[in-house]
């Protein structure tokens, strides 16, 4: 009995201990990788070189317009996203019948359950048109609608998460702030909104964190032109585009294009797992609140 | 077709990894594609990591065959003969690389030489952006650049040809190992200018602007010219035309299905290339070929010469 | 005071209205999206386009290498992922707790499930493709995968088992079961609900991604249904993402069709999560 | 001469009848104990009061309820100010995540009040009629979350004091402390009797007996009898209210 | 049935049992009376300490049911009711002893004819059927049985208040018969407040069934 | 304070208030006897009324609290022992006013002798000693005072024991006195119950404090 | 003698020391309440006696614990056994989501028990000594959610007598009932006695009082009083447990 017990404990450990073989796995990669790379790139010319062309025979290994194109659509995503995604969050928190919350979270939560290469193909060919039909300069491949689609595809993510944390404040101050004669605005921003303020913020993280991440969006519909600007009209190219644009070709192990996508991965790497830190922190802080 | 060979053919198994340049794989995925109607069994792949790429795998002996936009390099001929990896070097096609622009682009007329060079030397990075740097009469537009992706043999090739040494050239376009983004690209953005295939440029004809360049030498033909069937054929596309190879590995020929598939392949090249877009070989090209991997089968494969030239006949 | 709690009343209702106007938008723009390509896509869906090999000519071209390697993937993902990350599951949230190694595991977890889908694309390139020499196979791009939703697995694992109240657990200690008995009798079936739910949006998730089989090289012409985990594959995403990139219009309509039989998996596998799961709430009441 | 006055009261949830045909008076200054077994309509009836029912669907109810003069489901009512008038403090100690400050002036400055000293002034006094000001003094700008269960429902107190309304409403105030913390509740609901009208819903028999003047028990829906609390305990009426009361129900 | 409820009816029934207890000492005790037997009258008295201890124990449960089961209401009522009843009853087994002892403590026989001028055997035979009428009306909580009692308690009344002319009357005529007269007199006081007693009874039984407090103010009321 | 310590003090101070009622009540019909003053005989009777509705309050008080409040250990002893208190402190109240009674029932004034010779003074005196003791013990919660009042409710039953054989004697001495003596020995049976029931809210103090029942069974060895 | 005995009883949660040398006997066929404010270690105290708190993070204890003459940390000691011997009943009715029939049989299928018609026997045996045979023979496959909050708690109780055992530890177990369903489990406890020791953990004084023989008095880890029932209520020695019983702490 104690023998069977113990093996099965082991077992179990033995699959849990996976995943810290899954992290020390990806560090080890994208570490052993970028350590050669640095190791021929100085990490100063890395972070401060404005110019990215690592495929080229003038090589510049600048991450900047990487990190600027990336930047610019999470930043397009989440501006586009946010207002709306917090208003449905407020909406069905504090307007709407239960039967219509109900329904409308799982339709909602669909749009972050739509595989990304298919927010790609409508960028491409469905948003990308329609907006030049009224923005001329706009080019064939650009930040704005990736950013745009993006955002569509986060807008779930922040609704949906923001709505748990609304509905995990106790209903009794809502109650009370009914209570005290206020209306479901004052209600909802004056009491409900405050409280879940680090639920909110978790999940505008995450979303950003996923928008940082997203692959297939911007390496259809963004273009992979490495450059820095802030006009969401141009081609730009996105950390994630240019590791998709290298895997596309087949550049030889060992090779120096080889290691950029890996410095580029560590890049991205640091980007997300700041932010999935910052985001758990505050989860963990702000856990237990009200329990 | 009798039903009994056909059989026959049907039943016979393989497995042959395909791999290398983009702008061979239109032919080689059409010659797969009918390959696999008579030989449904014998299942082919074909990847698109670029000239180079396909070369890289190739001299390991993780592919059959290499497609290649450009002759294989000293350095690659290396790293296979390590692998104790011979190959033989078969022309496909051939291709005109073609410098296109957005239909609504209605100032390009066409280009030079000098001016292509003068658009994609390494230099020009982060100086010439804009059309009228290119010629003062052209708009004060930024100017959009595309071209094959730097594994790809077109890359070497254009910038051997334009800025006079391969793998050189300015970073900030965008550079994709898929033609098709390359189309996509262009086809949306009126500021746009880049080069690819000819094939991908015939598929797309409607969305694209071709622009004829002026090599400004009069030994091959004067001013501007457009690539074509002729003008690629009688090279006076130039510097632009150029052949497309497969290049078939010593390992793999020892290997029916590689064999029936490299022989179905130069059987059927000269139409299917013309079907994607590319301009076939002429029949005594295509002699040729079929001479050359003969002989290398006779080499590598031990097999007898005569039931080397039933397999053939059998196709 | 007055003047105030009238501005306070228009401001309500105004919110009221907006509010609306946003939950629906996302929903317009979802139906928008889904019409457009029903209208592309849905006339060249037949029986042809689902049982043809990959082509060239848009009208000649089917999806059956894609959706029998989309098969595949779903399949050999769920047998590495569902035994280990069920396990990590039930290690994390009933063995691990409170030692260090605990702590880290979670952090640690909390964390790969944030790690962009392209960075476990590198991982799967440089472990399965080139140290293990597995290549672009079907059984690489599972297990790239499986690592991928092996963290939604788990935290769905743990979340599922965590509403499983410690009162029954410990009615169930208190009769003398071992811990494993109490895991194996009460709480799994408990949490069974939950954690079928987690791994269905967890293979949904995984049938949907791109990124990381592209990275690990998945993509080529593949025109025959792969027999084995060792076979070269493709599967719907990427069969999708090579058509949006070809230019002919016949490719856009062929990805469109595409898109369809993809969602429509996507979107089943969706709708039973979220039917298991009300029905699953609904039916435990502690 | 009453405060409050409930003439015909039914209400429904959907098709369940909840309340049937109560009336029940109330005098100003006297703390009044509903009474009776879980989901007899207590807190239905209560929170018809300041009207807290009017956002349950399906919630439907026929009579009127007279507070002050004037019948509260009257279309002219807003409802806002009806909340004013009439304070609720609930079952479980609910402050708002905000100071502590905050919380006490909440039903002002959502009236948009805001002139500094007048808050000032206010908090300090619900807050010492709520019996908390010499605990908290020092402390307003703290979250309210740190004080502890008794505190945090005194608090609340504060707060519905704070809009000086005339009627207070609680739900079962106590039923979540312990039982120093509820003897300090008690004392308080004691102490402010002297100024409002409190309508308490308790199932802890004792409470209802030692601070209240009256008592209303309650059946499935019907007030079966109203009287003075002591009568109510001691010698009921109605046999209903004695099996209640003596724990002979079943 | 409900705890509490198990409980009332117990202490019920063992308040029956201290009426049945005290319906037999007065009896023994009228008996001793008449027979002037003095062992009869050790035996009431000895019964005294079954009375006592069976007070204390009643006490003990009234009180156990208040401390343990927190009874309302009627129940309250019950256990007030049983405290006072219990106490009254003990002050008539004291009562009852107290005649015995006199029995016991006078060295002669009693005269007859003082004991008939005194009207000592009405006084118990009212006494006993006071008592036999209130455990009725306890038994069955029957409120009617218990007012009859106020109406026989003014015959015990009638008796005392005439008690010190009589008896003067027959001292006079009988002068020997001088200190029996004075126990004669202590019985009769004794008897009277045995009816007082009883009457307090009833009246705790009727505030416990219904609720109403009858004693003091509204008597003439009720007696009425 | 909690609402039950408040409600318990409240009912102390209620009680000490009967207590000081009925001393005023006894000190009153001791007078009244002392002078033969048929004014303050009426006045103690008027007294009665006042001491009846106290003991009803009090008694609804301890219902109040028994039933709101729910006492337990020494708080459930002190409403017990107020409940017994209140009834013995009523009976000594009926005791005074039936003294009150007798002064103005007997047409003439007692003759001081047969006072004298009956003890009724000391009696009185020693009653409103034990009355003041008990008080006092009950304010003050000292047991010790409240056993002092056991050895003077001896002083009581002595005087009782002797009484018809000393009323008999003065009345062969003095036939004339047959009626007063009749009476003297009606007062002196009052009084000595007025002893009983003193003793009983020692008991009950003792009680309450202590937790000790006193009552009956060991009642001799508190004694010494 | 002795049914349970604990000898010199320690307890820590890390450097909590939360029981401090507790010595207590218990009889068999009695009823032992124990009581005390929230935090004494009640529970803890409880759970010891069927080894509950192995599995809490930093527990610790010393002295022993003897049950029908064994200790119960001994190393020899299978804790499954022990709790066999010792059954638990909790707080919240806690019925496993199986059937009702797997609920009462559960303790003897992880035994290894198979036997359809011995399992159908006990389960007939524990519902009727849990007094909820005749309520739910009907419906034994039903699912044991379906029954109320006092069925539940019956059926828990059921439970854990089919296995059995000698005596039973109850933490609360009516604290979360509705009265009706209070005095059912009150009056089934009340007749368990004959056949089983049983030991509860209340926080109800009236509850203690109306079942139990004996209390135990707990004040901030410490065993203060420990005699019959009436006498703690009514009588008690210590000032600690007279001013917990009157409700004087503070
Ligand atoms: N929001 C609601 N929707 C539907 N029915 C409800 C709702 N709230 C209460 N009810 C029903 O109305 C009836 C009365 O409920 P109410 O809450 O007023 O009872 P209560 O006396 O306060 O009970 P408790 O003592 O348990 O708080 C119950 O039958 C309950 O099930
Ligand atoms: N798992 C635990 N870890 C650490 N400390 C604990 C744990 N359980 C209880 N304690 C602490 O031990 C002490 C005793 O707790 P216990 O649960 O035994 O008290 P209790 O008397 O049962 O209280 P309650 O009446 O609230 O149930 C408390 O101070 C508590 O905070
Ligand atoms: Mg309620
Ligand atoms: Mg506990
Ligand atoms: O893909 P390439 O043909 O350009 O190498």
């Amino acid at each position: 009995m104690k023998t069977k017990e113990k093996v099965i404990e082991f077992g179990l450990g033995l699959s849990a201990l996976i995943t810290i073989l899954t992290t020390v796995g990806i560090l080890w990669v994208l570490l052993v990788e970028a350590f050669s790379f640095f190791g021929k790139v100085s990490i100063i010319d890395f972070l401060t070189d404005t110019q990215w062309t690592p495929l080229f025979d003038e090589k510049h290994f600048g991450i900047l317009p990487l990190v600027a194109g990336t930047l610019l659509t999470t930043f397009i995503a989440v501006l586009f996203a946010l207002p709306i995604g917090l208003t449905i969050a407020v909406y069905l928190n504090e307007y709407a019948y239960p039967g219509f919350r109900k329904t409308i979270k799982p339709i909602l939560e669909l749009l972050a359950a739509v595989p990304t290469v298919v927010y790609g193909f409508f960028a491409l060919q469905v948003v990308t048109p329609f907006l030049q039909s009224f923005i001329p300069g706009l080019a064939g491949f650009n930040s704005l609608s990736a950013g745009l689609v993006m955002g569509i595809m986060i807008i779930p993510l922040i609704s949906s998460l923001s709505e748990d944390a609304l509905y995990a404040i106790p209903k009794s101050l809502k109650e009370a702030s009914y209570g005290m004669g206020a209306t479901r605005f004052q209600t909802a921003f004056k009491v409900m909104v405050p409280a879940a303020t680090s639920g909110i913020v978790v999940s505008v993280i995450l979303a950003i964190s996923r928008a940082i991440g997203e692959t297939m969006i911007v390496a259809i519909a963004a273009g992979q032109q490495p450059r820095l600007t802030a006009n969401p009209l141009v081609p730009i190219e996105t950390i994630t585009t240019y590791i998709v644009q290298v895997s596309l070709g087949d550049v030889p192990q060992g090779s120096i294009e080889y290691q950029t996508i890996f410095a580029a991965g560590i890049t991205l790497f640091i980007f997300t797992f700041t932010l999935n830190s910052v985001s758990y922190w505050i989860k963990k802080k702000f856990q237990e609140k009200y329990e | 077709l009798d039903s009994n060979r056909f059989d026959e053919k049907s039943d016979k198994r393989g497995k042959i990894k395909i791999d290398g340049s983009s702008t061979v794989f239109p032919i080689t995925e059409a010659v797969a594609e009918e390959f696999n109607k008579i030989y449904p069994r014998i299942r082919v792949s074909v990847g698109l990591s670029g000239t180079g790429g396909g070369f890289k795998k190739f001299s390991r002996g993780e592919i059959d065959i290499s497609n290649a936009s450009r002759p294989i390099k000293d350095t690659e001929i290396e790293s296979s003969k390590k692998n104790n990896i011979d190959f033989v070097d078969l022309i496909a096609a051939y291709d005109g690389l073609s410098v296109v622009v957005n239909p609504k682009n209605t100032w390009v007329d066409y280009l030079t030489v000098a001016e292509l060079k003068k658009i994609w030397e390494p230099e020009a990075q982060g100086k010439i952006m804009r059309w009228n740097q290119i010629r003062p009469e052209w708009p004060d537009e930024e100017i959009h650049l595309y071209g094959a992706g730097v594994e790809s043999g077109t890359y070497d090739y254009f910038t051997e040809a334009i800025v006079g040494k391969s793998h050189s050239s300015r970073g900030d376009f965008t550079a994709s190992e898929d033609d098709n983004v390359l189309v996509q690209g262009i086809s949306t953005d009126k500021l746009a200018l880049g080069f690819f295939g000819f094939a991908y440029f015939e598929e797309n004809r409607d969305k694209l602007k071709l622009v004829p360049i002026d090599d400004e030498t009069e030994d091959n033909g004067q001013g501007p010219i457009l690539p074509s069937v002729e003008t690629v054929m009688n090279k006076t596309y130039a510097p632009l035309a150029r052949p497309l190879f497969i290049y078939v590995s010593s390992e793999s020929v020892k290997r029916e299905d590689v064999r029936i598939f490299v022989n179905y392949y130069l059987d059927n090249t000269k139409t299917l290339a013309r079907e994607v877009g590319y301009i076939a070989l002429t029949p005594k090209d295509t002699e040729e070929d079929k001479k050359r991997f003969f002989d290398f089968c006779l080499k590598y494969s031990n097999i007898k010469a005569d039931s080397l030239e039933n397999e053939r006949k059998s196709n | 005071m007055s003047n105030a709690t009238r501005i306070n009343r228009i401001k309500d209702r105004a919110f009221k209205y907006i509010g609306l106007f946003c939950t629906l938008f996302g929903i317009i723009v979802l139906a928008i999206f889904l019409i457009d390509i029903l209208i592309k896509g849905i006339g060249r869906i037949d029986w042809a386009f689902l049982s043809s090999l990959p082509s060239r000519i848009p009208e000649r071209a089917g999806i059956l290498t894609a959706f029998v390697g989309t098969i595949w993937i779903l399949i050999l993902t769920a047998i590495i992922a569902i035994p280990i990350g069920i396990s990590a599951g039930i290690y994390l949230e009933e063995y691990g707790k409170k030692s260090r190694m605990a702590n880290l595991l979670e952090i640690n977890i909390s964390n790969l499930a944030g790690i962009p889908s392209i960075i476990y694309g590198l991982l799967g390139l440089e472990i399965f493709v080139r140290i293990m020499h597995l290549g672009n196979s079907l059984i690489a791009g599972a297990l790239t995968l499986s690592l991928l939703i092996l963290p939604i697995i788990i935290v769905a694992t743990r979340e599922a088992i965590k509403t499983v109240p410690k009162s029954i657990k410990e009615a169930s200690f208190g009769m003398g079961a071992t811990k494993w008995q109490t895991i194996r009798q009460i709480t799994l079936p408990a949490a069974a609900g939950g954690i079928l739910t987690g791994i269905i949006l967890a293979i949904s998730r995984a049938i949907g991604e791109t990124a990381p089989l592209i990275v690990i090289g998945a993509l080529a012409y593949v025109p025959f249904t792969p027999e084995s985990p060792m076979d070269e594959f493709s599967v719907l995403p990427m069969q999708i993402f090579n058509w949006i990139s070809r230019p002919q219009k016949g490719f856009a309509i062929n990805a469109a069709a595409a898109i369809i039989i993809l969602l429509a998996i996507t979107f089943v596998m969706n709708g039973i999560a979220v039917y298991l799961r009300n029905r699953w709430q609904k039916k435990i009441r502690w | 001469m009453h405060i409050l006055e409930a003439n015909g009261i039914n209400a429904y949830y959907g098709t369940n009848h909840v309340l049937k045909n109560i009336n029940l008076q109330i005098k100003p200054h006297t703390i009044t104990a509903f009474i009776g077994p879980s989901g007899c309509g207590k807190s239905t009836f209560l929170r018809m009061f300041n009207r807290m029912n009017d956002y349950i669907d399906g919630f439907r109810k026929e009579g009127e309820i007279i507070i002050e003069g004037n019948e509260i489901y009257n279309k002219q009512v807003r409802v806002e100010d009806l909340r004013k008038q009439v304070g609720m403090v609930f079952q479980k100690p609910n402050p708002f995540p905000k100071t502590i400050f905050e919380n006490v002036v909440y039903g002002l400055t959502i009236r948009g009040e805001k002139d500094k000293k007048k808050l000032n002034e206010i908090a300090e006094r619900s807050l010492r009629q709520a019996v908390l000001w010499d605990e908290v003094k020092d402390s307003l700008k703290k979250s309210a979350l740190a004080l502890s269960g008794g505190q945090q429902q005194r608090l609340c107190i504060a707060r519905a004091l704070a809009v000086e309304p005339s009627i207070i409403l609680m739900d079962e105030p106590a039923s979540s402390l312990d039982p120093i913390s509820t003897a300090k509740i008690e004392e308080l609901i004691l102490q402010l009797k002297e100024k409002y009208s409190i309508v308490i819903v308790t199932h802890n028999m004792q409470q209802a007996g030692r601070i209240s003047d009256n008592t209303a028990f309650f059946y499935m829906g019907e007030l079966i009898e109203y009287d003075e609390t002591s009568i109510i305990f001691t010698s009921p009426k109605h046999d209903k209210t004695q099996s209640y009361v003596t724990g002979r129900f079943g | 049935m409900s705890p509490i409820e198990t409980q009332i009816n117990q202490l019920k029934a063992e308040t029956v049992k201290m009426f049945n207890l005290l319906i037999r000492q007065v009896s023994k005790s009228q008996e001793a009376m008449l027979d002037f037997d003095k062992d009869l009258s050790r035996e009431v008295i000895v019964i005294e300490d079954h009375v006592n201890s069976f007070e204390l124990k009643l006490d003990r449960d009234c009180e156990n049911l208040l401390a343990l089961y927190n009874p309302l209401a009627i129940d309250l009522r019950l256990v007030l009711a049983v405290l006072k009843i219990n106490s009254n009853l003990e002050r008539i087994g004291d009562i009852a002893s107290g005649i015995a002892k006199f029995v016991i403590r006078y060295d002669k026989n009693f005269d007859e004819r003082i004991i008939e001028r005194a009207s000592i055997m009405p006084m118990f035979k009212t006494c006993l059927l006071m008592l036999h009428e209130v455990k009725d009306a306890f038994e069955k909580e029957d409120t009617q049985i218990s007012r009859k009692v106020f109406k026989q308690d003014e015959f015990l009344d009638e008796i005392n208040k005439n008690a010190i002319k009589s008896l003067t009357e027959h001292v006079q005529k009988h002068p020997e018969d001088l200190e029996q007269a004075f126990y004669m007199m202590a019985i009769i006081l004794k008897l009277e407040r045995v009816g007082d007693q009883i009457k307090n009874i009833a009246e705790e039984i009727i505030f416990y069934i219904e609720a109403k407090v009858l004693k003091h103010t509204p008597k003439k009321q009720e007696k009425k």
